[in-house]
């Protein structure tokens, strides 16, 4: 689908470019572009972060990457150019590790496709997390299950305060 | 008939090759696929919970195959933990 | 305030730089990015446009921006870094002619802040677009009054379907 | 006094050196000067709406004046019509 533009790209090789979104996603029918970008930070949960390292489950994701993007163009129904790019591998602090980038004719199409593509990124695609810590130690994010069974028991069970329904914030 | 299960994320701690095979029934399902991999894994990486299993999904290069599928004829699937992407 | 970068581009000298956005809003205490661009779109209300000339009160408009970012930083709670920059003079078919980009510790804040922004610059800031058609044809745009009691008085009217709380589409 | 009035979008139609100076009371109010701005116009620019006029908001470089405000003391003002930025 040439209005939609997915990528995993190898961190060794490259780096995530903003700019190559944002021409992407340009046509002249189109007013208004929404980008966002995560890059590493160097807080997570109180503890200093040095790097994350990302690993992917390439086909899977690139699939996953092209039906939030189908997904993204019926919700809001009107044109729409769609960039989605993961970065895989050993990301030190300040480096980009997504991009999701959206044109349409209006703004508000614009924030929406991009708001529902970035979390369904985060919630949907193989993609997993392992933060690396300024005291050498390193652990996987606590994740997303993609277990359809497992989601079913977790929206089952009460979750305090947490206004993420699966209990975890990410 | 042999599956070959990928591993990723904190499931790549299971085996330093990156996969785990198994010997499994013909027609096997997920369901069953799961419990012979936590058997597994509860002997040769006990250091595994079950709990992590339990949360994971299964699937092939194209989607995720839920406990009610069968296995790919292939044999080639993948163990996905819970997600963190972005 | 240092946070808080904001400016008006005169067309004829420069082009705005999403790059320079970028750049300015990123920060190690931050995990997400959103930025907004518009720019000007060959269609609308089905007349074929070739270009629009936007007239600014700069000191006011600046003015304005400034308290947009206040106001956006105490919406979200959250440290946060913002860019504002709007063109002012005579731009062509697919040149931009606002970006509005803003990093924070995590997205969700980024986005609202974002979303909060750009709506208040087209709402409040003192702004006016010509439009300026194949056929030779130029217009002003329906806009969206600053003047409070004329505000008072749209919101007292019905009006019809509009979803736009004043009566006009922008 | 006084006063200059700076023109922006559809209103710069009403003379074309882009600000329009008026003659008005000492402590005037914002209203009054909308009145007599609109009764100038009547007259030079007969071409302009009345009732765009009415939509338009007076300001300062500072700030947004509404009706109940009095005129600045340096007699400088802008007339800004309904604002389409972005």
């Amino acid at each position: 689908m040439s209005d939609i533009y997915t990528a995993v790209v190898d961190i060794r090789e490259t780096q995530l470019d903003p700019v190559a979104a944002l021409d992407f996603v340009s046509d002249p029918r189109f007013g208004g572009i929404d980008m966002f970008i995560g890059k590493v930070r160097e807080h997570n949960l109180g503890r200093l972060v040095t790097g994350i390292s990302y690993d992917l489950f390439e086909p899977l994701a690139l699939r996953t990457f092209e039906a939030i993007g189908e997904r993204a163009r019926r919700e809001i129904g009107a044109p729409m150019k769609l960039y989605i790019a993961h970065a895989k591998g050993d990301l030190s602090l300040g480096e980009i590790a997504v991009i999701v980038a959206v044109g349409t004719p209006h703004r508000d199409e614009a924030f929406r496709a991009c708001r529902l593509a970035i979390e369904a990124v985060k919630h949907e695609a193989p993609i997993w997390k392992q933060e690396h810590y300024v005291d050498g130690d390193s652990a996987w994010s606590e994740g997303c299950s993609l277990c359809e069974e497992h989601r079913e028991a977790e929206r089952a069970a009460p979750h305090g305060t947490k206004a993420h329904a699966h209990g975890h914030e990410h | 008939m042999k599956v070959r299960i990928r591993l990723f994320g904190a499931l790549r701690d299971a085996d330093a090759n990156g996969y785990i095979e198994l010997q499994v029934p013909e027609h096997c399902t997920i369901a069953e696929l799961r419990e012979l991999l936590r058997d597994h894994l509860r002997t040769h990486a006990p250091h595994i919970s079950a709990g992590l299993v339990q949360r994971s999904a299964f699937a092939s290069d194209d989607e995720i195959l839920h406990n009610h599928r069968t296995l790919p004829e292939n044999g080639q699937l993948a163990i996905l933990p819970p997600v963190s992407g972005g």
